[in-house]
Order: C-alpha cells, then structure tokens, then sequence
C-alpha cells in the first residue's frame, strides 16, 4: 500500500544521460524501483545502468510500457518534457526539475487535468514508499517502511523530519515532496485525501513553510472534512523577517495568510498538534497512542 | 526582478497602453529636457524598487519646469528606505475622475494566474480588498483560453463601464494581458488605473516583477539586473550572480544550507537556541564544489559573521561536493573563524572522509550544531 | 421536429446592432424564431425591434436564458464571439460570417468539442426548420414544412433547390447549411446521424461542390453504414476547370479526390441518385414513390 | 495569396531555418552583384508563382559568375507558363545526400492543421504519397496543443533519423510550425528539405499561400499583393481590389451571380444547354449597390463577352440592391451588350420594381434564363 508509486510502478527516466538522471537512476534502482526504460533525445540506443534510452517518450512507451514517469530535464525544456510524458499515456509524473518558468508549469497543469494525471513537483525531492519503490532524488536509508504519510513542501527539511522519524522507530508509508515552485501539481489537501483512503497510513506529517495560503486553506479542510486520522505539522520560517511583499495583486490574493504564525494558529484551531522544532515531530507522534502501538 | 517604474511604463506603451506623457531623468539638465516638452503640472517620481515609495516621499509634484528641475534635484539627492535615488521619472498630471485597481498573478491554489479588478484603486486596495471583498473581483484565467476580448469586457462590466468606455477599458486590459504573458510576469498591476475627466483610461502608475525563473528567455533584463547593482549589496549581487538565495538579516552566525525549508527551519533552531542568524543562504539542490566555496566566501565578507554554520541534509545534492567546496574556500580565502558543520545523506562517507582527513570535524544533528553554533557565537565566535 | 432547432429554441443574436444583425433579426422574428436578446459591446441597455440588447453574453444568458445563438460580428471579432457564446453555455451556434481566419475557426472548432457544443458555419446561410424557426438569411418564403431534409455546402445554390422542391410541393423537415469556408463545424455525415434520428426526415438532399473530399468520404460512410434514408444529390462544378493546386500538401491530402466527377462517381457507387440541373432534384425525388405518398 | 519563393525563404530565415546562400536580382547587373558574394556552383531560380516551373525551364545552373549572369539575364527574358519573369533567385548550389518533403496544411474533415513528412521528397512526392502512404507521415495537430518540441523529435524519428541529427531537424519543423503559426497560413511546405552530405538540414525550396481571410493581420503582404500586378490580368486585379471573386474562363457569356455554389451551378447549367462561360464571378453575400456595378464594369471589361448573365438569388444579398447596382453600371459604362437577368430571393419585389421602371425584363428560373443567355450568345449576343 502506500499512496502513488509502490511495487507495481514500472517508470520511465526522462532526461536519463544528464548528470543528475544518471546518478539517480543508479540510486533509485539499486532502491529496487523498476525503471523500465530512459528517454534522452539524441541519445536513443544507449544504456544507462542496464536502462534503455530512447530518444522519445513514445518510443519508450511501446517497447517498455510504463505507468510513471521522473524528469530531469533542464528547466527550458522540462515543460515540454512533462507534455511529453502527458500524451504518451504517463499517469503518474514526477517533476524534479527546478526553476520552471510559472507559464510553463501552469500550461503542464492544465494538460495534466485534462489527462487525468497526477503531477508531483516540479522542484520536489519526489516521492517514495519505503521498501517499494521511490521516484526521487531523496537518500533512502533516512526511511524504513511503516505507517506514517509525510507530505511536504520543503525537500530537505523532509529528509530531516524523516529520519528523526526512522531513528525512533517510526516508518513510514509514504513521504511525499509536493515541490517548492509556486505552481506545483499537487497540494496538501490532495495528499491528504489519498493518504485517508491509504489503510496502511495510520497518521500524517504536514511539513509547511511560510508563504503562499495552502496550509491555511489546508487547515480548513481538515476542520470542514473532520479528517480522521491524526496530523502532526512542521512549519519552517517562524524566524523569517516579514517577507517582501508581492505588490497589492499578492497582497490581495493572500489576505492575511503567509506567515508562519497564520500557519501555524490555523492549523492549531484545526487540531493539528504543531512541532516547535523538527525532531519534535517524532515526539509528538510517539504521544498518539494508536501510532505507538502500530509502530 | 522587480522593474522600475519607467521600465513598466516603457512596456506598457510599446503594447499600446496609454500612460501619462513623461521622461527618464538623472540630473537637473535632463530634467529640464524632459519637462520642457511636457504640459504642466507635472508629477516628479523617483524610480526606486522599495515598496511604499508615495509615503516615504519619493512623489512630489511640479508646476513650472523649473519647479520640477528643483523636485527632481531634491529627488536624486534623496536616499529613499536607504536606497540612493538614482533617475526620476517627470510626467503629465492627469486630472482624475476615479482611480481603479487591475493586476494580474499567479494563484497557487487555483494553478493558474488571476487577474484582479477593482473600481476602487489607489493605495487603500489591499484595505478595500480585506474589508469589501465584494468591491474586487477576481477572475481566474484558464491557461488554455486566456483572457479574451470578451473576458476583459467582461470585467469592464463588472467594473461599472458601459458604452464605449467598455470597448476601450477592454482593449487595454487585453493588451496588459498579452504583455503579462510575453514577458513572463509573476506580478503585473495598474494602480491605479485612471479613468481621466474626459473618460479616457490612463496607467498612471504600473509595476512589474519578472517571473525569474523565466529571464532565460528574456536575456535584456537578467543582464539590467546584474549591471544595476542600485539596490543590491555587495553579497546580494553575488549571490544574484552565482545563481545562490541569500537575503541578508541581522545576527552574527553565517548560516548556508541545501534548501529553502531546512535553512529555514536551521535559523528558527538557531532563534529557538537564543542565537542569531547573520543571512538566509540556501544554495539549492545539487550544488557542486565551486558553489559551495562561492557561497562560503559570500557569507565569510559579511563583517558581522563571526560563526558559520553550515547545515547539509544529501539528497540531490552529494556531500562529497560540499566537502570539496568547503575546502576549496578554506584554501583561497583562508577561513579563520569557526565553522560548525552537519553534513549528512547523498555521499555523505565521501564527504566526511574529505573533510576528517583535513582535519575538520562534523557532528550529526542539527539541533546539536545549531547549540554549538548558538554557544561559539556568544562567545563572539571563539 | 427536424434537426437542431425547434419551437422550443430560444436564440441570442450576436452583433444584432450592425446591418445585417439588425436586418436578419428582423426577419427572422417575423417568421417566429424566438429571438431573447442581443449583444452588442458598447450598445448594452439599446434595443433592436424589441429585443434587448447586452454587452456581454453572460449578461444576457443571466437574464434570458437561451441555447442557440446566430453570430453576425466581422470576421476579426467573429472567433471571440463565439468563443463567448461557447463559454456562457450556448449550445448551438450558428456563424454566418464568412472570411473567418482559418486558424481561428479550427480554434473555435476545438473549444466547441470540448463544450460539447454544435457549430453550424462559418460561412453559412444558416438552418431553417420551417414553420418552427430560422436560425440564419435564408429567404423564407422558399420553404415549407415536409420531410425532406436538406444540407448543403453552398448558400445560394440551396436556396434555388429548396424553391424547386417546394414549388413541387415537398416540404422540408430541416434545411442546414454546412458552411462554404475550409473549415466548418459540421460536415455532411454529422449532418446524415442527425437526420437518420429524425422521424420527420423521410429523404435527404445532399448539395456539394467542388473541391475537399467530404463528399468522396460522404459516400464511403453511407455505404459502409448502410444509411437507410434515401438521399438524392447535386454537385456544383462540373464546368469547372481543373482547379488550382494547393500545392503538394494539398495534393497529398486530397489524394484523386476534390473533382466534381470525383464526387459524383463516389456517390453514385453508394447508390446515391445525382441530378445533373438544381431543378432535378426534385424530380429524383418524386420518383421515389414512399416520399411522393407523404409529400 | 501564394509568396513568391525568395518572400517565403526570407521568413524561413528570420526564424532561423536553414537555406540557401542566395539574393535577388532582376537584372544582368544585379545578378553578377549577388553572384560574386556567394561561392560557385549556383542555382538560378526564375521567381513566378506558377506550379511546375522547373519543368518548364525556370530552374537552371550555373559554374561561374558569368555563367550566372547570362542564366539569369536568359531567364528574365523568358515567359513561364505565359507569365513573364521578372524577377530571379541566385543561390548556392547544395551538395545533397538526401531529399526529404515537409508540410503543414488544413484537414477540412479533421478540422485541425495537418503536418505531412516524408523522407522521399522532391518533386515526385505526390506520386508516392499516393502509391506507398506509408512512406509519408500525416500529423494531425491538436490546436491547442500546437506542433511542439517533441513532436517533431517524434516525426524526425519517423523520417528514419537518430542522434543529434533528430534535434537539428525538430528545431527546424518547430520553427517552420511557429512560421506557418505566426503568418497564418493555408498551406507551408518545404520540397526539398535537403540533407547535404555533411549532415546539415537545408531549405532547398520552399513555398507558403497565406490565407486570404486573415491578410488583415499582414498589412504588409497584403499591400504586396495589390501592389504587384504581374500575374493577373487587369479584370483580376480589379476584382480582387473590389474583394470579388473572378476566375477568367474561355467562353462569351459573362456571368455574375451571389453564392460560389450558385454562380457554380450557373456555369454548368449553361455548359449543359451548350453555352460557354466567359467567367465565373461571385459578388459574395450582402454586396452593396456600387459592388454589383464594379462587377459588371469588369464582366464587361472582357472583350469576349458578347453576353450577360446576372443569377441573383438573395439571401444575405438583397434584391433592391442589386437593382440599383445594374442602374448605376449602366448609366456609368453605358451596357450596350444584351442582359439576362434573373432575381429573386430577399427583397425581390423591390429589385424588380426598380429595374421593371428601368425597362428591364427578367426571368424567373435560372434554367429557363441560362437557356435564353445560350440562345443569345449563340447569335453573337445580338
């Protein structure tokens, strides 16, 4: 179990012979996820890893078909990597790439609705479902299998969280980067949701940070839904200097949310127990009972 | 990146939006130039990026030309928020009817930008907006359609226009729109908006902040903004440079990481300690050597860093190449103050054995560096 | 009965203010068509021969709901309009302009698909179910109610066989024109669905021209489905000289296919009757013995 | 409107698609001028607008300048196909491996732009799209998505290429995509794109036809169009100015009519009582008084048409109008030659009381009239 990617995701590697896809191709395989094929335009008939390379996404698709696919394109091209992926029947699509022009990441968005399609990132660590697979660039001793759902927006404040997490004995089911562009594929609300419908996830890590309105808007979900199981969050920027202002359109859209403390009173009057510092996430879920036993 | 004034106005009139008629000036003579050709009164502007430029007295007004030579005088003599005025901007007065309020931005939420009108424009916005939110209407734009004319007459509508006055508010909020769009903006606004006494639309203010990530394809301005080091510290500009997040703060322990959010939360732990963080510096995901002894050398010219702390959690980016980079700064620049290092993840054996053979010690968790980091420092970093 | 509209059509006129907006509204209120409104930007709060007139759609829909709509705005304006028209709801749309931008067409062609949303034109004179409404410039007293249907690629031509077929006394069940521009809504075999499921349509008259090669994959469609009202047909364009080249693209497109013999023989090997003069067809059709019992 | 190959491979330049090394020049002098500044061999290229023009000798080559010069001069006093040349294109000879077909049109039926490639290209490509289809590749491109980036690394993949050859040559079609976007054409093709011994990717000939309805948006080519008379007759260009459409037949009954379905119709059915049609001519829908006149002023400009018949069937078009555009003709060019005329449809009854007051008759069927214009022109038109 676990939420997205598991034993049954066969992927794709786009971007596969640049530097940062080779070296996590490596990785992730030796992590045991099947990366059934590369794509690398120009590049098709080589191998990486024992991987196949392919110069398009189609090609890949016939040969090796997969379900999900991780992208390591640079950012001009990343966008047209993503709708790439998109209309070659990719479900699944995992963003790694940083600094995607804002127009280009909404038009993939767009695409991705249109297909059905979950995107994860971009600029996310990726996502892993310990001792399953993982699609991403995060190190993997950090996390062992168990029934904790982390989802984030911060890459290596997760690593963090998640090893306090595993060096107390708690695992985890699955640890989710939701990618710290402005515009990412998916948000809080929506990891929530699935991390719900995921019975082997017992309890939820939020991991925030200041700016932007999504914990705000997240904590009145979890009051609206009554969500069922417990969250334990970590917002980081409590220390921030009031931030520089996006002019009065930012101001506008934001009302009042973005600092760390609007984040974090919302999510308190949702009931979310809220870590002052990150190795005090494990602690507070070492006080949920039911997680105690079950971990 | 945040454009001037007159740089927003310069796009604005190249997509056919009237603004006020006006000049670029940077000494008396120019502003003499300048208003000469122009009808008084005249408004005088400094053109600096710090927000709340009005109030801090950077908008004065003219009504002979050598009345406005004098206010541009005064102007460039003037350092607004501690930023030195450097040009002014001399226009047209115009005589107001209303001033109204149209913006376009990103909303994260929603996945799409959001265009923003009101017929209550002006300074007061954000208040009319958090107190009415009835008086500001927000249309989401859905990235496959975009706004169209009838979209943009839409809004004109909602604004309270009818008749012509719908066609050509319209037409120019269409024209903003494909200007937002070509030059890749996270933020664009008209406030405000004039609607003049004779019912015409004039921009008689405008800004822009440019999406960064996209200047690749807007080569002219990453090059003004690496050349106008107006508003820029020496550290800023370098870290501009070399492609590194700094932002300057007021404590004394040099703090760089991997990552908005773990450097984030490493100044809260600092703060939590009773410590203070000298800067912000996240180098990003991935970083090899060179930019870690860059990011070294920005934080170490900082005369108030008397500690550094340097918090590394792997992932995309290798420990091994922090390891070099630290070394590499060591050598050209000769740190001498004391570091506090917390190195773990990708290649993290590589990195600690870099650095144990040089004689640098680590330790594990972050909490812990952060209390020595915290503890060095008040002893003023010995 | 008949296709597409009824009694029960309740219409906007798009750019009912310019001459032939204002004109044909008038004619076809006075045949019965239920026109609710107009738009017209920058003429809101006017009125044309009673109709109220709006700036926008949105403000008309609000206020009289309608689901067909007739555009007459020029051609530069026209795919914005319908645009609109497409995205307040309308679900029939009528675009009588001609000389719309072939790029803007097949964008308004893809927004229509989405909205699942019918488009009659560009370039159209428009549809007529007589006696019940008239959607377009046709001249009115040239019909009559009956059970043929008509569609027809050309404006004028289809005026001239109408006449003819009610001059002999067959009534139409609906008469619509497809649209003389490259690229239109609707095509002959929408067209033959459409009026294979209307119990009132007895027989066809299909009217085409030369060039393209809807015709030639009209008559593979009637065979390969076994169309099963009878249809009679008339081509325009025998006389005509080879036509011009669209260079090697369009000759690879069109293939043997765009000749009025092309057309013509096509349809005469799915069995299809052609006239050699308009007045002929309505000859062919009396020939067909159940549709004389019941015209 | 169909460019003329130099108009096209000037915009295939701008944005950036390889062709050619070449200039214009449209005399002997000018040719030595362009031929001196590129490297021997040549291809001297006659620039008419008819098809089929290296069959009829409007493409030769030359070793030297001089050489070229002399083609040159021999092709600019040649006529193709009856059009005179005035014009040539001088360009370097290009060593090729390869000739491949790419092109982007409109599907009437699929309702979207089409690319069609083929590895077999040249000018026998319509033989073998029609004998092996498999041998061409037809993509049909989804509006709202557009022809992007990895398309055409797809479609360089389907035309047989790998390695960076897939990238220079999906440059090339994105580009040429953006091309045909940008200009608003109705069909963009390059036949040869030629892949030169070295590997490189070249536009060896190239062509665009603009569509007519969006020329609003090129003033540019639009002006062009009106401006260069060279390959229309005089009764053409009239119309075209006159937005009429005019094609110029071999027969001696002129005709006019609404609707291209209709004067269509006409033609045939006068061909069919063994007639001939001087011309077809549609006056389009809704034509105003003064364009039925300008219509007839160049139906009667035709020094073959010894009769007239006008098939007015109003819809859009309204009788009265067409009425008083026969009145204003006749006074204005004093018609002496004999006139059919059948009108019925919007607003007949006015139509035909204006000309019924004029004296003149009409008919009632347009079989019946075609019958009666055949019998006229039979004697002459007497």
């Amino acid at each position: 179990m676990g939420i997205l990617i598991n034993k049954k995701t066969h992927a794709i590697v786009q971007g596969i012979t640049g530097t940062q896809g080779r070296f996590h191709a490596k990785l992730m395989l030796e992590y045991g996820t099947k990366i059934v094929a590369g794509t690398s335009p120009g590049k098709g008939g080589t191998q990486v890893h024992g991987v196949p390379v392919y110069d398009t996404v189609e090609e890949a698709q016939k040969k090796y078909p997969a379900n999900a696919s991780i992208i390591f394109v640079p950012a001009p091209f990343a966008a047209d990597a993503a709708l790439e992926a998109l209309e070659n029947e990719i479900k699944t699509l995992i963003i790694i790439t940083e600094h995607i022009p804002i127009k280009d990441a909404i038009n993939v968005m767009a695409y991705a609705k249109q297909a059905n399609a979950t995107i994860i990132g971009p600029n996310t660590p990726g996502i892993i479902t310990p001792g399953q697979s993982k699609l991403g660039i995060m190190p993997t001793h950090i996390f062992k299998p168990g029934n904790i759902g982390i989802v984030s927006r911060s890459g290596t404040l997760t690593y963090e969280i998640a090893a306090s997490l595993t060096r107390k004995n708690l695992g985890q089911s699955t640890c989710l980067g939701l990618g710290g562009d402005p515009i990412t594929g998916l948000n809080f609300i929506n990891a929530l949701k699935m991390f719900e419908k995921d019975r082997q996830t017992k309890a939820v890590v939020l991991i925030g940070e200041i700016g932007g309105k999504l914990e705000e808007l997240t904590a009145q979900y979890i009051v609206e839904e009554k969500y069922p199981k417990p969250i334990v969050a970590f917002i980081a920027g409590r220390s921030a200097p009031p931030g520089k202002r996006m002019g009065h359109a930012g101001a506008i859209v934001m009302g009042k949310a973005g600092t760390a403390n609007s984040k974090i009173d919302a999510l308190k009057n949702a009931d979310v127990k809220v870590a002052e510092k990150p190795n005090e996430v494990a602690e507070s879920l070492k006080e949920l009972a039911y997680i105690y036993e079950n971990g | 990146m945040k454009l001037f004034e007159y740089e927003t106005k310069n796009i604005l009139r190249k997509y056919g939006i009237p603004t006020p008629k006006g000049g670029l000036a940077t000494n008396r003579s120019e502003a003499e130039e300048v208003a000469t050709k122009l009808k008084p009164p005249f408004v005088v502007k400094a053109q600096v990026l710090v927000a709340g430029r009005g109030k801090a007295g950077g908008i004065l007004f003219a009504n002979s030309v050598e009345e406005a030579e004098k206010t541009a005088e005064k102007l460039l003599n003037m350092q607004i928020k501690s930023i030195p005025v450097k040009s002014v901007w001399i226009e047209e007065k115009l005589q107001i009817k209303k001033e109204l309020y149209f913006g376009i931005t990103t909303d994260r939420f929603n996945q799409s930008y959001v265009a923003i009108a009101s017929e209550f424009g002006g300074i007061e916005i954000e208040e009319i907006a958090a107190k009415t939110p009835e008086k500001v209407v927000m249309f989401y734009i859905n990235p496959q359609k975009g706004l169209r004319s009838f979209h943009t007459r839409q809004i004109a509508r909602t604004m309270g226009y009818a008749g012509c006055q719908i066609l050509e508010l319209g037409k120019i909020l269409e024209r903003f729109y494909a200007a937002s769009m070509d030059y890749d903006v996270e933020l664009i606004e008209m406030n405000p908006l004039v609607e003049t006494i004779d019912g015409k639309f004039v921009a008689a203010d405008a800004r822009i902040i440019l999406d960064d990530s996209a200047l690749f394809r807007h080569p002219e301005y990453k090059k003004r903004l690496l050349e106008d080091e107006s508003e820029l510290t020496s550290q800023e500009l370098e870290a501009l440079k070399s492609d590194l997040a700094y932002v300057k703060l007021d404590g004394n322990i040099g703090v760089i990481g991997n990552g908005a959010g773990l450097v984030m939360a490493t100044l809260d732990t600092i703060q939590h300690y009773g410590g203070k963080p000298a800067n912000f510096l996240d180098v990003g995901g991935g970083a090899p050597a060179e930019k870690i002894a860059t990011a070294l050398k920005i934080v170490l010219s900082d005369p108030n860093v008397d500690t550094l702390f340097i918090n590394i959690l792997g992932g995309i980016t290798r420990c091994d190449e922090v390891a070099r980079g630290i070394l590499e700064a060591k050598e050209e620049v000769g740190v001498t103050k004391p570091m506090v290092i917390r190195l773990v993840g990708t290649n993290e054996e590589e990195g600690k054995t870099i650095l144990t053979k040089a004689g640098i010690h680590m330790l594990e968790s972050m909490e812990e560096a952060a209390q020595r980091a915290v503890e060095i420092s008040k002893h003023g970093g010995k």
